[in-house]
């Protein structure tokens, strides 16, 4: 923004009123939203980046989260800004295991997240990632009873400063070691499905 | 990873704090074995971790436990029971194999949760804006209400109204008694051997319904058989139920 | 802050310490909280001037408030910042409970809504609603007095991340995930920062 080359004004218009809604909410804006705002033959995405590049380097950063955008305090910056305000509560071991499977295994349902854990989930921590914000329920699995799915929410990507599920820490090699994939269950028939772990 | 068990040489004190539930008791020993599992003795792990379900104190605080417990005795059973012929046979290796893979997966679980914790973190080493009433209203719609608002509120309303009065829409089941009156029609003019499936009428939808019917008639036609009013048969353990009338009805009435 | 003039490190993580600050901050900032913030011989002063100059023709820019300083969205932004739906920031609990009722019982008649609620729905409520776009007429339930149905919208499913109606969980599904516990505790705040330590 602070470029000199000539531009269309419309389209300055746009970054201005893009940074301003950005700047104002809390939670991040969805790109259609904003895009419904540009002015007349402005695409927001071409306003984004620039507006990416623009607070480069800067103590707030816009980020994408999502489907989303938000501005953010820049991550380096954490220890300084840390005691200023109110740290979220601790979660519990069983709550961190279980967003852990949800995220990396999802879509998935209570009986996978119970097998995984080995106890059975105690109400509340289902529950408390709900509430969150973390979680939501998505379709159903088409096994018998239609279990319902659960999926990690834009808030949690947020939370974790995750642009999108494919920046999970170790997902590509948690993938390639085949420790995602359903676990061969034995005793029953000896499934199709049989990773070779 | 917080609060691992301490390591005595009782082999098996686990400290309380860090402590989960069953799979992390395996994890444990498996770890303290400082071996491949494939290489140790499942059955030993077996019987460690069962001794120590019964020793603990803690096992009062939960019913958590069933699932790997029920899991584990299963495991040991494979190995003490002879083969069932038609099943598999599974080796002892194969068990410590899809052992250790389900430690291994709840290790990853337990790692990736920890590094999504160490992550710079929104509220905590991130922040988003702090002042946001001047323009409240951008992205208002999303807090009127969160879905866990919704879901509280239908549950709670449901919870208040099961308390109060319950209503069940009649569902379409079959009687004992409709179901003797119907075996009385049909037996009252037949001698042969019917089989009691035969004897759902047609039409009967499926699901509970149809589980209704046979249920009553089966209900109904041990009632008769008392009554005397059927004699009843049945070739082998979960075979075939026939059932045929005797004539009896008739001369009493 | 883009600007290529060599200037000292320090100054420069001065600057972006002061954006963040004032960015998360929920208060304007005195210059004294900010200048006890700053690195080692960094004066705040020259630190303000050049993010009010970096932020000058943006759509957010850095102002004196009072005491303090704060981030603001450009005053001739203002009208096209807001939005016109004028709604509660909140639903009333009737209107949680209405909504509810009528996403599961769809197609929902009042006297429906009002059986389950035991109270008969405002006409109020049922017009917010409405104007929400979360619900919609479907059709008259032919019965006696041949009432007007109700469903649920497109605007619905959105609003609460559902992909379709089946996501909603069952009562037992409820149980199962805590939500049916006792103890209603209708509205409690769904905020992740909760300074439990």
């Amino acid at each position: 923004m602070n470029e000199e080359r000539p531009e269309p004004a419309h389209r300055k218009d746009g970054c201005r009123l893009a940074e301003a809604l950005l700047f104002a909410s809390a939670e991040p804006l969805a790109e259609d939203f904003l895009q419904q705002r540009m002015p007349e033959g402005v695409a927001v995405g071409e306003v984004l980046a620039e507006l990416v590049r623009a607070y480069d380097g800067h103590g707030v950063n816009l980020v994408r989260v999502g489907a989303g955008w938000a501005f953010r305090t820049a991550p380096d910056l954490a220890g300084r800004l840390r005691r200023e305000v109110d740290v979220p509560r601790r979660l519990s071991r069983a709550a961190v295991e279980t967003i852990a499977i949800i995220a990396y295994h999802q879509p998935a349902t209570r009986a996978e997240i119970e097998e995984i854990r080995g106890v059975v989930p105690g109400r509340g921590t289902m529950d408390m990632l709900f509430e969150l914000g973390w979680i939501r329920p998505h379709g159903r699995r088409e096994t018998p009873g239609r279990p319902l799915q659960w999926v990690t929410t834009e808030a949690f990507l947020d939370h974790f400063g995750l642009a999108s599920l494919d920046d999970l820490p170790g997902l590509e090699e948690l993938r390639a070691s085949g420790l995602l994939d359903p676990v061969p269950e034995f005793g029953s028939d000896p499934e199709p499905e049989d990773n070779g772990g | 990873m917080n609060g691992g068990p301490e390591r005595g040489d009782e082999g098996l004190l686990l400290s309380l704090d860090g402590y989960q539930g069953p799979i992390d008791v395996l994890l444990d020993l498996a770890r303290r074995q400082e071996v491949d599992l494939v290489r140790i003795s499942v059955l030993q792990l077996a019987d460690q971790y069962l001794a120590f379900l019964a020793a603990s104190p803690d096992l009062q605080r939960s019913a958590d436990y069933l699932v790997m417990a029920a899991w584990l005795v299963w495991l040991k059973s494979r190995l003490l029971l002879p083969e069932d012929e038609e099943d598999e046979p599974v080796s002892a290796e194969e068990m410590a194999e899809v052992l250790r893979l389900r430690l291994r997966r709840l290790e990853a679980m337990q790692q990736a949760g920890q590094r999504l914790l160490d992550l710079p973190r929104l509220g905590r080493d991130r922040f988003a804006r702090g002042m946001t009433d001047e323009v409240a209203d951008i992205a208002r719609t999303r807090h009127l209400a969160t879905l866990r608002d919704l879901l509280r509120a239908y549950a709670n309303r449901r919870m208040r109204q099961q308390d109060a009065s319950l209503s069940i829409a009649p569902p379409r089941l079959h009687s004992v008694r409709d179901s003797a009156t119907l075996l009385r029609r049909i037996l009252g003019v037949s001698t042969r051997w019917h089989r009691l499936f035969e004897m759902v009428p047609a039409g009967t939808g499926g699901g509970l319904e149809i589980r209704s019917a046979i249920a009553s008639l089966f209900a109904a036609s041990l009632q008769l058989a008392g009554d005397g009013e059927v004699e009843l048969r049945q070739d082998r353990p979960f075979g075939e139920i026939e059932l045929r009338g005797t004539g009896r009805r008739e001369e009493e009435t």
